[in-house]
């Protein structure tokens, strides 16, 4: 079986600067869930940017499914179905939370109803929170609100690769427990997952594979629970 | 487009091909001074041909060109040897300092003998600081008083001053009043806030108030207001009897047609600019029949020459056109008499005597004669009415093609 | 009665100036660009009704929708060509862009049309309904009602349409909106396109009291500035509101005001709209 | 005057380039002497010293601090108005009126930054249009003081240095030149002043720099009073050069606000010879194009020249100065350019 995305020899720079990324390899199978950890301005973001096509220029390839996905418009991957949901959460602050996700349905090519219906009551049960606010305005919303409509908005593009940047970031520890827990959920229903977390032992607790990204290169990789244990991991992101 | 008519390229914009045209104006100081006789002579037309003013930029262009090629065609200047008038037009803007540059241009890189132009008052006034020191003689059709109000010694203004207009405006329309036996005590007057507007309503206020009359509304506006409907609200609640109005066509057609949709039939007596262009009976058909307006000057007091006009543009010769063409035509006199190329000798057969041959004597007041102002002593306005589709002279009596009526057509 | 009479009348007059702002605020709400051409496809779509209404003749309340869609197609290109290039350019480049594309189409017009002043005729242009002693000028009412026609029709399009909804998501998050599967880009040039056509739309159903020119669009850049600002730019909703205020503020001012000082009135309360309200009348724009 | 206070900087590395400008004036300084004293090209270099010294004018806010002013014909027009009404009325020398002109846009400055200051991007564009525009309503109106739309004519008087009034254009290309100089040591002294480091800093971020301790009202305050009295003092000798104005000549936002932000624009903003380079394109391209499509099609050169702005913005939209950098460094791709997805 060919995996679901194969990250080869990618590099990224903004304007004329030093590159972000340097010569990246990193590989996703079907339904697996990965998470890539590293410091602060170690380019993860760019990484997950790369991949969904709103970061800087690149070189170098990414396939998806088999597919060059570095000739395919920005807005055209999300139809082959990438679905990343961005640091800082990026909800439509001035549409109700039915309409952001309803803007997943349209890009699916469908007007809500039929499966659009489904797959937002799938949504609702997912983040019962959401359904009481269906009608409140995205920019309304408190952190984990918002964090749970920006999931709920990209699970609407039915996805087979889900990139989560940050998805912890700014939220509560009771809060980031349960969006965990709904992570797992969505995978166990067969969606991949990219994360990127700063909050390495949970990430690593969740994931099946992990990264890590040194500086715009990956220094190691291995199994979740490999990487939980290594030294160099605990010492430089686990604080121990 | 009728007026796209293209003008006689210079030998040295035909030398200069491309983009090399731009570096023509760079070359002019090298190119020979020396005048032979059947050299033409330059003559500069500063008018606006972009912006607001365009379309009387064209207008007057059409003008000075329909006399400069038949001047040419019977001969040109037979004083000098036959040398033909060679127009050098160019774009004013609607900016002073642009057409000033643009002036100043024509003199030291054409060697223009003259500068006609510009239409607006502004750029008039602009120029004339130009000429003035460059001692040349300016020909202009502009009203503002300003123009020859200043003591320059060449300028030469062919119409009346805008507040002799405005206040013609006002006297004549009395007078067609009386004869006709109507009563008319309360008068409006509403004008925009240009520099035309502002100085024409001048001699307008003044006559009003001489002839003692209850001006019962006086009201500027902005120039290119959208809506009028305020300022109707005010005519409508004045009482007013007759209106006033100096204003360019956008205005004038939303007065007109905001007074008849209120029901207020009382009469419009324009103040020439906007009222007296073709675009004014196309723009209000039926409802321009009987409108009086004040012209300076009107293309039934001389058929033989105006028809030209109207043959090879297209529509009747209006009457920034036909004063333009007057400047040329008193500059062909002017030309002719000082058999001459220096502009101070030209300025001085246009200072002296009465200009009546041919295209000078189409003005107002049998041939143009410039006093010491340089102001037209002969001119004298028109009071001009609109009937079947016509613009037509009714007044002075002497002049008058036809009786005016009194009457207003309801929308 | 005065009053009342102003105020029908700043209402029905606003209304147009409203619809006319609604593309300046649209395509600043999306692309976040003050466009100062604007004004030059009002010009434009009066052009093209002009001549539908002498060579087919065509109502300009109907040629209106000729406008509409000329321009629209115009715009699109417009915005693909010269808009597109300069997004990401500083705003003062894109400021200057906007202004060498007023001069370029208001002499373009003036080489392809001539400089005179066009206007149509049409049975109701000099009438008017009294309801009481009100006066209600036919053809305002017309271009109003039209005006707000379109106005809805938008409004209508932008919120109850999947493209609409798109087109919103644009505006307020371009990135999150190209993650979402929304080409950006296309939206650009349909909100440029709209835009552009509504104003034209407008200025095709105010033909009937005015006439056309290539300048004529100058006469109308200030009032839609102050439109939209009032409205709050990027608001819709707001244009309307904001064209309303304007048109209400120029009527009821000449009550009190001489009529020479209306656009001064209506630049100090812009100005002291701005300092007080900088996000406009009408809402608050979202973080 | 805290804010102006003069650091101890005089670096090595401004030395050169002052000595370069210098020549530079110099070099400029003779150019009329091989001209026709009455001439097109002489008034037509005098009008591009004026906006050049405008453009840098404007540049010491919307260069320095991003303040992208869109009316700074109100300072302009003040100037223009005070001086002119004060040589008719009491024959005072434009000189003088030039002080009170400047006096009067410092006041117009200070009550406009009231409402403006505030306001960012776009906002403070539209706010400062319509100031201008204001003001051009108020000239138009108040007639009794202005003039009105009837415009005012400087009086014709004999040469004389004294009242500023010269036949020929000569004498006004040197004064124009001066003012540029002036303003451009005045713009180079705030940018490399603590002055000039506060406005960076409003330009970086506003917010960060109030933050730091930055007063960022009393930087653009001050950047601003400075522009406007430069501004009007300038108007003056526009006028006295050209002799005649009405409110929209002086007041007029195509006529000066935009035209004087485009110089600076298309030069580049924020740099020291930007207006210069900007004005040396825009105001004799304008007079080019007109005289090479004189008596062409009415509005052909009015939307040629229109074409060539928009060109210009589309190669580089950062100015020519940037366009420049870039030829000599033989590199195509423009930072910046291009990629709007994150935008």
């Amino acid at each position: 079986m060919t995996a679901l995305l194969e990250v080869a020899r990618l590099s990224a720079r903004y304007g004329r600067g030093a590159p972000v990324l340097h010569e990246v390899a990193l590989e996703l199978g079907q339904g697996e869930f990965v998470t890539v950890i590293g410091a602060n301005t170690a380019g993860k973001s760019t990484l997950l940017r790369a991949i969904s096509g709103v970061g800087p220029a690149v070189e170098g390839s990414i396939r998806f499914d088999g597919r060059e996905l570095t000739a395919v418009a920005p807005h055209a991957r999300p139809k082959l179905g990438i679905a990343h949901v961005p640091e800082g959460r990026h909800v439509f602050p001035e549409m109700s939370v039915e309409e952001n996700l309803a803007i997943g349905a349209h890009a699916r090519g469908g007007a809500p109803g039929g499966g659009a219906a489904a797959r937002l009551e799938a949504i609702f049960e997912l983040f019962p929170r959401l359904r009481e606010r269906r009608r409140q305005f995205g920019g309304t919303l408190s952190g984990g609100e918002q964090q749970m409509l920006a999931i709920g908005r990209g699970l609407m593009l039915e996805p087979r690769l889900l990139i989560l940047d940050e998805p912890s970031l700014g939220l509560a520890p009771m809060i980031v427990e349960e969006l965990h827990d709904r992570l797992v959920e969505i995978h166990r229903r067969g969606v991949a997952i990219l994360l990127v977390e700063q909050n390495v032992s949970l990430a690593l607790s969740v994931a099946s594979r992990g990264y890590v990204l040194q500086s715009g290169s990956i220094v190691l990789e291995g199994p979740a629970g490999e990487l939980l244990r290594d030294d160099r991991v605990r010492e430089a992101y686990l604080g121990i | 487009m009728a007026q796209n008519t293209r003008f006689p390229v210079t030998r040295r914009s035909l030398l200069a091909g491309g983009a090399a045209a731009l570096a023509a104006p760079l070359a002019a100081p090298f190119v020979s001074r020396l005048a032979r006789a059947q050299d033409p002579v330059n003559v500069g037309v500063v008018v606006p041909l972009s912006g607001a003013n365009a379309q009387f930029g064209i207008n007057s262009r059409n003008g000075i060109q329909l006399v400069a090629d038949e001047i040419n065609k019977a001969g040109g200047i037979k004083s000098l040897g036959g040398a033909p008038i060679n127009l050098v037009v160019a774009d004013s803007t609607s900016t002073p300092a642009t057409a000033a540059s643009v002036a100043q241009r024509m003199i030291s890189q054409n060697q223009v003998v003259s500068v006609l132009g510009a239409f607006a008052s502004s750029l008039t006034i602009a120029i004339s600081e130009v000429t003035e020191r460059r001692q040349l003689p300016l020909l202009t059709m502009s009203f503002s008083d300003i123009i020859t109000g200043r003591g320059f010694k060449n300028v030469f203004q062919v119409v009346n001053k805008a507040s002799t207009i405005g206040a013609a405006q006002f006297d004549y329309t009395m007078a067609i009043a009386k004869r006709l036996g109507v009563d008319a005590s309360k008068v409006a007057i509403l004008y925009e806030d240009t520099a035309y507007g502002t100085s024409q309503s001048e001699g307008l206020r003044k006559a009003a108030k001489d002839a003692g009359l209850d001006i019962v509304m006086d009201e500027a506006y902005p120039h290119g207001i959208t809506d009028v409907t305020p300022l109707i609200n005010k005519l409508r609640g004045s009482g007013a009897q007759m209106v006033f109005p100096v204003s360019y066509l956008n205005d004038s057609l939303l007065i007109i047609r905001t007074m008849r949709q209120q029901g207020l039939t009382i009469p419009a007596i324009g103040g020439a600019a906007g009222y007296v262009i073709p675009d004014f009976h196309k723009g209000l058909g039926e409802l321009a029949e009987g409108v009086l307006s004040i012209a300076p000057a009107n293309w039934d007091l001389a058929p033989d020459y105006t028809d030209r006009f109207r043959e090879r543009f297209g529509y009747f010769m209006v009457h920034e056109a036909l004063e333009h063409a007057v400047c040329m035509g008193v500059l062909r006199e002017a030309l002719e008499k000082s058999a001459s190329r220096d502009p101070q000798a030209v300025r001085e057969a246009l200072a002296t005597g009465t200009h009546n041959e041919g295209w000078s004597s189409v003005m107002t007041g049998d041939g143009v004669r410039f006093d010491e102002t340089g102001l037209n002593a002969n001119a004298f306005p028109v009071m001009v009415q609109w009937r079947d589709g016509e613009l037509r002279t009714v007044h002075p009596a002497k002049v008058a093609k036809i009786e005016p009526i009194w009457s207003v057509k309801a929308g | 009665m005065q009053l009342l009479q102003a105020l029908v009348d700043g209402l029905l007059i606003g209304g147009v100036y409203g619809v006319v702002s609604i593309g300046l605020s649209l395509v600043f709400g999306v692309m976040n660009i003050v466009n100062f051409a604007h004004a030059a496809f009002l010009m434009l779509g009066m052009f093209v009704a002009w001549f539908a209404w002498a060579f087919l003749g065509l109502d300009p309340l109907l040629g209106a929708f000729l406008s509409f869609v000329l321009v629209f197609a115009f715009g699109c290109a417009v915005q693909q060509v010269l808009v597109r290039p300069i997004l990401a350019a500083p705003q003062v480049a894109q400021i200057f862009l906007t202004v060498g594309l007023l001069i370029v189409l208001e002499n373009a017009a003036l080489m392809a049309f001539g400089a005179d002043f066009r206007s149509v005729q049409t049975p109701y242009q000099t009438s008017a309904f009294r309801l009481g002693g009100i006066i209600v000028s036919k053809p305002y009412l017309y271009a109003f009602a039209m005006a707000l026609l379109s106005g809805a029709a938008v409004w209508a399009f932008l919120e109850r349409t999947a493209v609409g909804r798109a087109m919103r998501a644009t505006a307020q998050d371009p990135m999150a909106a190209t993650l979402m599967g929304i080409d950006t880009q296309r939206m650009h040039r349909l909100a440029f396109g709209v835009g552009v056509g509504l104003t034209a739309f407008g200025g095709a159903v105010i033909l009937p009291y005015l006439t056309v020119s290539p300048t004529v669009g100058s006469h109308y850049v200030v009032l839609m500035f102050t439109a939209v600002v009032l409205g709050g730019l990027g608001s819709v909703a707001g244009a309307v509101v904001g064209g309303i205020a304007v048109g209400v503020i120029q009527s009821v001012s000449a009550l009190v005001f001489p009529i020479q000082l209306q656009n001064l009135v209506l630049f100090v309360v812009f100005i002291l709209v701005l300092a007080l309200r900088p996000d406009g009348i009408v809402r608050r724009r979202g973080a | 005057m805290s804010a102006l206070s003069l650091p101890k900087r005089c670096s090595a590395l401004a030395r050169p380039r002052a000595l370069l400008l210098a020549a530079l004036a110099a070099a400029a300084a003779i150019v009329p002497l091989f001209l026709d004293p009455q001439g097109y090209w002489v008034r037509v270099l005098t009008l591009t010293l004026i906006f050049a010294a405008l453009g840098q004018a404007w540049n010491i806010v919307g260069g320095l601090a991003n303040q992208i002013s869109l009316g700074h014909a109100a300072y302009f027009g003040v100037g223009a108005y005070a001086s002119t009404i004060l040589l008719i009325n009491f024959g005072l020398s434009p000189w003088i009126g030039l002080f009170v002109g400047m006096a009067l846009a410092v006041v117009v400055a200070l009550v406009l930054s009231v409402p403006t200051f505030r306001l960012k991007g776009h906002y403070f564009a539209l706010a400062t249009l319509a100031a201008g525009e204001a003001l051009r309503v108020i000239a138009n109106s108040w007639q009794g003081v202005t003039g009105g739309p009837v415009g005012l004519s400087v009086p014709f008087m004999p040469d004389s240095f004294w009242m500023m009034s010269y036949g020929a254009p000569r004498p006004f290309y040197w004064i124009a030149l001066a003012a540029l100089v002036l303003v451009t040591l005045v713009f180079w002294w705030i940018k490399s002043s603590a002055l000039g480091y506060r406005l960076r800093a409003v330009k970086e971020n506003e917010q960060a720099a109030e933050v730091v301790g930055v007063n960022t009202f009393r930087a653009k305050l001050w950047a601003s009073l400075v522009s406007a009295a430069a501004t009007a003092a300038i108007g003056v000798v526009y006028v006295q050069f050209t002799y005649f104005f009405d409110p929209d000549a002086v007041f007029g936002v195509a006529t000066v606000s935009v035209r004087l932000a485009l110089v600076a624009i298309v030069g580049g903003i924020g740099t020291v010879i930007g207006p210069v380079v900007g004005a040396l394109v825009v105001v004799p391209l304008e007079e080019l194009v007109n005289a090479a499509l004189q008596g062409q099609v009415a509005g052909l050169s009015a939307f040629v020249y229109g074409a060539i702005l928009i060109a210009v913005i589309l190669v580089e939209p950062r100015g020519l100065v940037a366009l420049f950098g870039r030829l000599r460094r033989g590199l195509g791709r423009r930072p910046g350019g291009a990629g709007e997805a994150g935008r």
